[in-house]
C-alpha cells in the first residue's frame, strides 16, 4: 500500500526498440493464442459479481471470447478480474492472489469500487486496487453493464495480442512490480 | 397495527411494577413503544420481557449510538413479541469514559455478532460476552470509527475538492 | 511390412487420440454452450475451431510454478503418469476389422492381447496414481482431499465395473476385446443382452473418468480444482488432457464391449469389398465413440453431482450387489439358453 | 412452535416415490429438457457486433447540453456536485465576459467541469439536481481504458457536439 | 488454538482448512476456518468484514435523498426492496401518506426484485450442487427483470429506483408491456427449471438434511425471511406489519418442515410463485392516480416548474441542498427483504443528514448461525448450506 497511484506503466506499451515492448511475429502468434484463451479468475466480492454472472450467462456469453473456463485456482488463471469493493481488510488477500498467479498475468478492475473506491470513500475501503496490485484495464460503472465488462475483456485482448513475450522480463515491468513490493 | 395501545399499557404496567426505579422515560414516537432504561438493569428487564409470561421471544436488533451533545454512548434494543405483534424499543445511555453493559448472548444467540459489531463501531464493552472482538474492521484498528469525532473518509483520496460538496 | 504397418498404426492411433482429446475440450465448450442457449467460443479461427490450439499454446507459454513445499519430483511425475497411462490404454482397442493389402491381412489393432479387458482395467487403475500423487505432492489440503476422493472412488467403482464386464466375458468366453467385438456381429450387441450390466458399466465409466455427476476429485465449487489446484501451465494441461483421453478410451470401450465396436447392422448386405467394410466399420466405431462423448458431456451439463458418502453408498450398496446379481442372472441365462 | 397466522402452507414434499428413488425418471426428464435447448434459438446477444438498445432513460455517460444556439446551459451553480453521493464532480466557475453570449447561456459558466468516471456510480442524482437542464445522463456507456487518468472527463468529452446532438427529450418525459 | 484444544481432548490430529475468502463457493467473501477430521467438519469459525464499507457512517454524512443509492448496495440482488424500504422509512418519519397507486407500483417492483433475488439463490444452489445449466436458463428470466428495472429507472442492478414520496416517473407503456411479457414468460421458464432440478434425486439427496434448524433455535439466532419460514414458523413482515398496502393482496406464506437446505430452496420457489400472483393481483387492481405523493417539500418539482415558478425553484434548491425541515425523532421501519426482515432504524436530529441510521441486515444476523449449522457435517454440505442461506456479502458486512 501507499504506492503513488500514478505508477501505471503496465498498460502503456511505449516504443522500446530491441527486446522491448513491440511484438515480433512469434510474439504475435503467441499473443493471438493467449488472447483467445483467457482464463479469468473472478474475484467477485459484491454487486459487480452479479453483473459478471450476467456476463457469463446466456444473454451475453463471455465464452465467445474463449474466456469461459473460470479457474478459481490462481495458479491456472491468466486474468484477475477484481469485481466489487475491496476493503482494507481484503487488500492483502488480493495481493496474495495476484502473487500466486503464474506469469503472464493481467488484472482488470471492474466497477467503480475496485477501480477507485467509488461511492465508498470511507475509512474501511481501499481507494482502488491499484494501491496493492498493478491494474491493466479499468472498467467504469457501478456496476458496469455486461457490455462494459466485455469491452474491458476486449481491451485486455488487445493488450495481450500486441505484447512482447519478453515484456514480463523487461526492466520497466520489474520496476513496476517492485513499486508494489512484489519480487 | 404496531401501535397496539392496550398491549402497550399492559407492558408498561408490568415493567413499572417490577423495575420502576430503572425506567427513566416512556414514549411512543410514531406508535412504537420506546422505553429508556437504566443500563445497569437492562439484562433483567430484557430477561423478564423475554420470559414466557411476556413473550418477547425475538430480538430484532441491537445497535449502538453516540449522543454527541451529552457525549454519551448508548445501546438500543428492538425486541418483538411475534404472537401479539408488539415491538418495544429499549434505550440505554452509557458514560463514554466507561461504556459497559451486560451482554444478551445468554438470552439471545443472535445478540452475539450484533454486540460485537456495536463494540467494533462504538467501543461499548458487553460484560459476559463470550468472544468480544472486532468483527467488521481489522483487528489492528485502534479507534472506534462510528463515534462522531472520527472522520468518515480515509483521507487518502486525492481526486476531489471538498469545497464542492458542502461538507 | 507388418512392422511398418504396426508402427504407423501406433502413430496414427496416438495422433487420433490426441486430436480427439484436443477437440473434446472444444466440443465440451461448444456443447455446454448450445445446451445452455449460448454460442460458445467463436473468436479463435472459423467457428472458434482453433480454440484448443490457442489453449495449448497459451499453456505451453505459461510460467511453471512448483510450490516450494511440494515434493518436486513427484509433483512433476504425476501429470506425466496420468498422461502416459491415458495414452497407453488405447493400444488394445480394435479400431476396425482387417485390412487386406497386397494379399496380406493387417489387423487394425495394435496389440490383440488375450486379456485386453484386464489390461485396460489395470492401466486405468494405474492412472489413478497420477491423480493421487499429484494431489499429495502439491501439499495443498484441497488437493489432498481431491486425491483421497479420487482414489477411494476409483477403488469402489472398479469392482462394479469389473463385475459387469465379467458378465460380458461369461457370454463371450474370452477376455480379448477383439473377440468380444467379434462376438456381437450385426446388431447382436451386448447392450441388448446385458442392459443391466451396461447401465452399471456406464455409471462406473463416469466415475472412473471423474466426470459429472462423479467429478468429486476436482469439483470446482467445493475443492476449487481438487487434485490439480496447484498445477499451472502444461502440467495442468496434461491433467486436463488425460481426463479427455480417458473419456475417449472409456467411450471406445463402451462402444466395443456393448455396442458391437466396428460392427454395424446390414453391413454385409451391401456387397462391399472387405476393405470397404473395414473402413466403414471403423467410421461407424468412431461415430459410436463420438455419440458416447456427446452423451458424457450432455450428462455433465445436466446433472448435479453426488456427495462423497452418497457416491460410496451408490457404489458399494447398490452397484456392486446389482452387478453380482447380473453375473448370476447371466450365468443362469447361459445355462438355460445354451 | 405455534403458527403466527392462518396463512401458512407447507411447500415441501420430501417423500420420494418408488420411481423417483430409481434416479432415472428425473435424470431422463432433465436430459430431455437440456436436449430440447439444443434446438432452441440462442439467447446470446453478440455484443461487439450487435448492440442492444438501452432504455431511453438509461443512466450512462453524462453530457453537458447546449441550447439551440449552441450556448452551454451550465451555470456552474454546483448543485450537481452537492447532489453527488460519490463526490465525483468538480467544477470551477467563471464569469461570462462580453461577447461570449453565444458560448454560454448564463452569466456564470463552468470554466472547468470534470467528472471522475471511475468514481461515478451513475445514480442520476446530478441530472435531477440540475436546475438548468444542463447535465444529463445518456444511453451511451463509458468506455474502458488502460489508464485511470483517462477517466477524468473534462469539458472536452462532456459538452455535446453541436453537429452530433444527443436527444434527451425522451429522458425528460414523465409519461 | 482450536486445533490444539481438540487435540488434547481426543488425541487425534485434525486438519485445518481455510474455506474462503476467495473460495469459489463463497460467492461473496466469507472466510470460514474449518477444523476437519477428514471430510467431516469438527469445528467452524466464521470471519466476516471483508467488504465492510461503513454504510452506517456514510449514511450519517449524506442527505436523505443520497442515501437511496447507498441502500442499493446492501443486498444488491434485490436493490429495489432496499430502496423502497428506505423511502418508506423516511416517509414514516415525515408523515407522508403515499397514494394507493404508488403502493401498488412499489409492490410490483418489490415482488419483481424478490423474484430476481430468489432466482439467484436457487439457481446458484444448483450450481453449487454441480448443475450449471439450470442457472443459465433461469438467468435469462432475470435479464428480463433487469430490462423492466432499466425501463423505469435507467439501471439494471443498482437501481436507485423511486424517490421519497413515490416514483421518479410513471411506468411507461413499454414497462407495462415488459411486465406483462414477464408474467407470461417466467412461469414457463421457471416450471422448466423446477422440473430440471426439484425432484431430481441427486439434488434432493444433496440438500435434504443439510444444515437443519428448529424454529426455536432459528428464532433465537435471529433468522427471518425464507430461512426462518423453512423451519416452519410463518413469520412474514408483509403479513404481520403490512406496509405499502400488502394487506390488499391475497397470498399464502410457504413454510418448510425441518429447515434444511431443501426446505429453504422449496420455500423460495413457492415464494416466487406467490410473487407472480401478487404482481398479477396488483396489475389487475391498479388504481388510477398520481405516481407520487403531493409533498412539495420532499419530492422534486418537475423541471418546467423550476424555470417558471419561484416556489418550485425554492423547493428544488432546498431539497437538493438538504435544507428542508425534517422532524426530530426516531423511527424503525422494516420490510420483508428477500432474505428476511430488513429494518431501518433512523434517528433524526432535524439536520440535513440522519443523526444515526442503523440497518438491520438479515444476512448479518442469520450468518452467525452458519458455523454451528455446519459442525458435524461434511465439506460438501457446508457449501450447500451456505448457498441455501443466501448470504449476500454486501448486506452481511454493511
Amino acid at each position: 500500500m501507499g504506492v503513488d497511484t500514478k505508477v501505471t506503466i503496465v498498460a502503456a506499451p511505449e516504443g522500446h526498440s530491441e527486446a522491448g515492448f513491440f511484438a515480433t511475429s512469434l510474439d504475435k502468434a503467441v499473443g493471438l493464442a493467449r488472447k483467445n484463451s483467457i482464463w479469468p479468475l473472478p474475484f467477485a466480492t459484491s454487486c459487480c459479481g452479479i453483473e459478471f454472472m450476467a456476463t457469463m450467462a446466456s444473454n451475453y456469453d463471455m465464452a465467445r471470447f474463449g474466456a469461459e473456463r473460470l479457474s478459481f485456482s490462481p495458479r491456472q488463471a491468466d486474468l484477475l478480474m477484481v469485481m466489487g469493493t475491496i476493503s482494507k481488510k481484503m487488500g492483502p488477500v488480493v495481493k496474495q492472489v495476484y502473487l500466486q498467479m503464474a506469469e503472464p498475468r493481467w488484472v482488470i478492475a471492474v466497477g467503480a469500487c475496485a477501480s477507485s473506491g467509488g461511492i465508498f470513500d470511507t475509512y474501511s475501503v481501499l481507494q482502488g486496487i491499484d494501491k496493492v496490485v498493478p491494474v491493466d484495464v479499468y472498467v467504469p460503472g457501478c456496476p458496469p453493464r455486461p457490455e462494459q465488462i466485455i469491452d474491458g475483456l476486449m481491451r485486455i485482448q488487445d493488450l495481450i495480442g500486441n505484447e512482447s513475450l519478453r515484456r514480463r522480463n523487461s526492466p520497466e515491468y520489474k520496476a513496476l512490480l517492485a513499486s508494489y513490493g512484489i519480487e | 397495527m404496531e401501535s397496539n395501545n392496550a398491549e402497550h399499557t399492559k407492558i408498561v404496567e408490568a415493567l413499572n411494577s417490577r423495575f420502576a426505579s430503572s425506567i427513566k422515560e416512556i414514549a411512543e414516537p410514531f406508535g412504537a413503544l420506546t422505553i429508556s432504561v437504566d443500563s445497569n438493569n437492562i439484562k433483567s428487564i430484557i430477561a423478564f420481557l423475554a420470559s414466557e409470561e411476556m413473550g418477547f421471544s425475538f430480538l430484532t436488533d441491537v445497535c449502538g449510538m453516540h449522543y454527541d451533545t451529552t457525549d454519551e454512548l448508548g445501546v438500543v434494543y428492538h425486541i418483538h413479541n411475534l404472537y401479539t405483534n408488539t415491538r418495544i424499543r429499549l434505550k440505554t445511555r452509557l458514560p463514554k469514559a466507561k461504556p459497559e453493559i451486560d451482554s444478551m448472548v445468554s438470552l439471545f444467540k443472535s445478540a452475539n455478532w450484533q454486540e460485537r459489531e456495536t463494540y467494533d463501531f462504538y467501543g461499548i464493552i458487553f460484560k459476559g460476552h463470550p468472544d468480544l472482538r472486532r468483527i467488521l474492521n481489522m483487528d489492528e484498528m485502534d479507534y472506534f470509527p462510528l463515534r462522531k469525532e472520527y472522520a468518515l473518509e480515509d483521507g487518502t483520496r486525492t481526486d476531489k475538492n471538498d469545497t464542492m460538496f458542502g461538507r | 511390412m507388418e512392422l511398418i504397418f504396426k508402427a504407423s498404426l501406433v502413430v496414427a492411433i496416438f495422433v487420433v487420440t490426441l486430436l480427439v482429446a484436443l477437440y473434446s475440450t472444444f466440443a465440451e465448450r461448444k456443447i455446454s454452450a448450445v445446451l445452455q442457449d449460448r454460442i460458445g467460443p467463436n473468436r479463435a479461427g472459423p467457428f472458434g475451431l482453433l480454440q484448443p490450439l490457442a489453449d495449448g499454446v497459451k499453456m505451453f507459454m505459461k510460467e511453471e510454478i512448483i510450490p516450494t513445499t511440494s515434493s518436486k519430483w513427484l509433483f512433476i511425475f504425476a501429470p506425466c503418469l496420468a498422461m502416459l497411462t491415458a495414452g497407453m490404454s488405447s493400444a488394445v482397442m480394435p479400431w476396425g476389422g482387417n485390412l487386406i493389402i497386397d494379399g496380406e491381412t493387417y489387423s487394425l489393432q495394435v496389440a490383440d492381447i488375450n486379456i485386453g479387458i484386464l489390461y485396460i482395467l489395470g492401466i486405468t487403475s494405474v492412472g489413478i496414481y497420477g491423480i493421487m500423487i499429484g494431489g499429495w505432492a502439491s501439499d495443498n489440503k484441497y488437493s489432498l482431499l481431491g486425491a483421497i476422493r479420487a482414489s477411494s472412488q476409483m477403488i469402489s467403482y472398479e469392482l462394479a465395473m469389473g463385475l459387469s464386464v465379467i458378465a460380458v466375458v461369461m457370454m463371450t468366453g474370452d477376455l480379448s476385446i477383439n473377440e468380444i467385438v467379434k462376438g456381437q456381429p450385426g446388431a447382436h450387441w451386448n447392450v441388448f443382452y446385458q442392459p443391466l450390466g451396461f447401465i452399471i458399466f456406464l455409471i462406473c465409466a463416469f466415475a472412473e473418468t471423474n466426470r459429472a455427476p462423479f467429478d468429486l476429485p476436482e469439483c470446482e465449487t467445493e475443492l476449487i480444482g481438487g487434485y490439480h489446484t496447484e498445477y499451472s501451465s502444461m502440467k495442468l494441461g496434461f491433467f486436463l488432457f488425460a481426463e479427455y483421453i480417458n473419456m475417449f478410451v472409456s467411450c471406445a470401450l463402451i462402444a466395443a464391449v456393448y455396442f458391437g465396436g466396428y460392427n454395424m447392422p446390414f453391413i454385409n448386405d451391401f456387397g462391399w469389398s472387405p476393405n470397404t467394410v473395414t473402413i466403414v466399420g471403423t467410421a461407424c466405431f468412431f461415430l459410436k465413440i463420438a455419440f458416447g462423448i456427446f452423451f458424457f458431456m450432455w450428462v455433465r451439463w445436466t446433472l448435479p453431482r453426488f456427495r462423497y458418502d452418497q457416491l460410496m453408498r451408490l457404489g458399494w450398496q447398490i452397484l456392486i450387489p446389482l452387478s453380482i446379481i447380473n453375473v448370476i442372472l447371466t450365468g443362469l441365462g447361459i445355462i438355460v439358453f445354451k | 412452535m405455534k403458527a403466527l397466522t392462518n396463512r401458512s402452507k407447507v411447500a415441501v414434499n420430501k417423500e420420494l416415490s418408488f420411481m423417483e428413488r430409481l434416479y432415472f425418471p428425473a435424470i431422463i426428464k432433465g436430459m430431455a429438457i437440456t436436449l430440447s435447448h439444443l434446438f432452441k434459438k440462442k439467447a446470446t446477444l453478440k455484443y461487439p457486433e450487435v448492440q442492444k438498445e438501452f432504455a431511453p432513460v438509461y443512466r450512462g455517460k453524462h453530457v453537458l447540453k447546449r441550447d439551440e444556439k449552441g450556448a452551454e446551459n451550465c451555470t456552474a451553480c454546483g448543485l450537481c456536485a452537492v447532489a453527488c453521493p460519490a463526490e465525483a464532480i468538480t467544477m470551477t466557475a467563471a464569469e461570462r465576459k462580453k461577447g461570449e453570449e453565444g458560448k454560454y447561456r448564463e452569466e456564470k459558466y463552468a470554466a472547468v467541469y470534470e467528472i471522475n468516471m471511475l468514481r461515478c456510480i451513475f445514480c442520476g442524482l446530478c441530472e435531477e439536481a440540475c436546475p438548468k437542464e444542463a447535465i444529463f445522463l445518456t444511453d451511451e456507456i463509458v468506455k474502458t481504458s488502460y489508464d485511470r487518468q483517462d477517466f477524468v472527463y473534462g469539458k472536452d468529452k462532456l459538452v455535446e457536439d453541436m453537429n452530433n446532438r444527443i436527444d434527451i427529450t425522451k429522458r425528460q418525459k414523465k409519461y | 488454538m482450536i486445533e490444539s484444544i481438540n487435540d488434547k481432548i481426543s488425541g487425534e490430529n485434525y486438519n485445518t482448512i481455510n474455506l474462503g475468502p476467495t473460495h469459489p463457493a463463497t460467492h461473496g467473501i466469507f472466510q470460514n476456518v474449518l477444523t476437519m477430521d477428514g471430510e467431516k467438519i469438527i469445528h467452524a469459525e466464521s470471519t466476516v468484514g471483508y467488504i465492510h464499507r461503513a454504510f452506517e457512517k456514510l449514511a450519517e454524512r449524506r442527505p436523505y435523498n443520497q442515501i437511496t443509492p447507498i441502500t442499493d448496495r446492501l443486498n444488491y440482488c434485490s436493490a429495489p426492496i432496499n430502496n423502497m424500504g428506505w423511502e418508506m422509512t423516511v416517509e414514516k418519519l415525515l408523515g407522508v401518506q403515499t397514494p394507493k397507486k404508488v403502493d401498488y407500483m412499489r409492490v410490483i417492483i418489490m415482488e419483481l426484485a424478490r423474484i430476481a433475488d430468489h432466482v439467484i439463490c436457487n439457481s446458484i444452489l444448483a450450481v453449487d450442487c454441480g448443475a450449471l445449466t439450470g442457472f443459465t436458463y433461469i438467468f435469462q428470466q432475470r435479464e428480463k427483470i433487469y430490462e423492466i428495472f432499466e425501463s423505469i429507472c435507467g439501471a439494471r442492478l443498482t437501481t436507485n429506483i423511486g424517490r421519497i414520496g413515490g416514483f421518479e416517473r410513471d411506468f411507461s407503456e413499454q414497462t407495462w408491456k415488459l411486465i406483462k411479457d414477464f408474467l407470461t414468460e417466467f412461469p414457463k421458464a421457471f416450471r422448466e427449471y423446477e422440473s430440471l432440478v426439484n425432484r431430481n434425486r441427486i439434488f434432493m439427496d444433496r440438500t435434504i438434511g443439510t444444515g437443519p434448524m428448529t424454529p426455536e433455535n432459528a428464532l433465537n439466532y435471529g433468522f427471518t425471511g425464507p430461512n426462518l419460514r423453512a423451519t416452519g414458523l410463518d413469520y412474514d413482515v408483509r403479513v404481520m406489519n403490512p406496509y405499502s398496502s400488502y394487506q390488499d393482496f391475497d397470498f399464502t406464506i410457504p413454510v418448510g418442515k425441518q429447515g434444511d437446505s431443501y426446505d429453504r430452496y422449496m420455500v423460495r420457489s413457492a415464494e416466487m410463485w406467490n410473487s407472480i400472483s401478487i404482481i398479477q393481483q396488483a396489475m389487475n387492481k391498479m388504481p388510477e392516480g398520481p405516481y407520487h405523493a403531493d409533498v412539495p417539500e420532499f419530492y422534486l418539482p418537475p423541471k418546467e416548474d423550476v424555470y417558471t415558478k419561484m416556489e418550485a425553484l425554492i423547493y428544488h434548491f432546498k431539497i437538493i441542498m438538504g435544507e428542508t425541515k425534517v422532524p426530530i425523532g426516531e423511527v424503525y421501519h422494516s420490510v420483508e427483504g428477500a432474505n428476511g426482515e430488513l429494518g431501518f432504524y433512523l434517528v433524526s436530529d432535524g439536520g440535513r443528514t440522519p443523526y444515526r441510521l442503523h440497518f438491520r441486515r438479515p444476512c448479518f444476523i442469520a450468518y452467525q448461525a452458519y458455523a454451528k449449522m455446519i459442525e458435524g457435517s461434511v465439506l460438501s454440505d457446508a457449501i450447500i448450506t451456505m448457498s441455501s442461506l443466501n448470504i449476500i456479502a454486501g448486506e452481511l458486512d454493511a
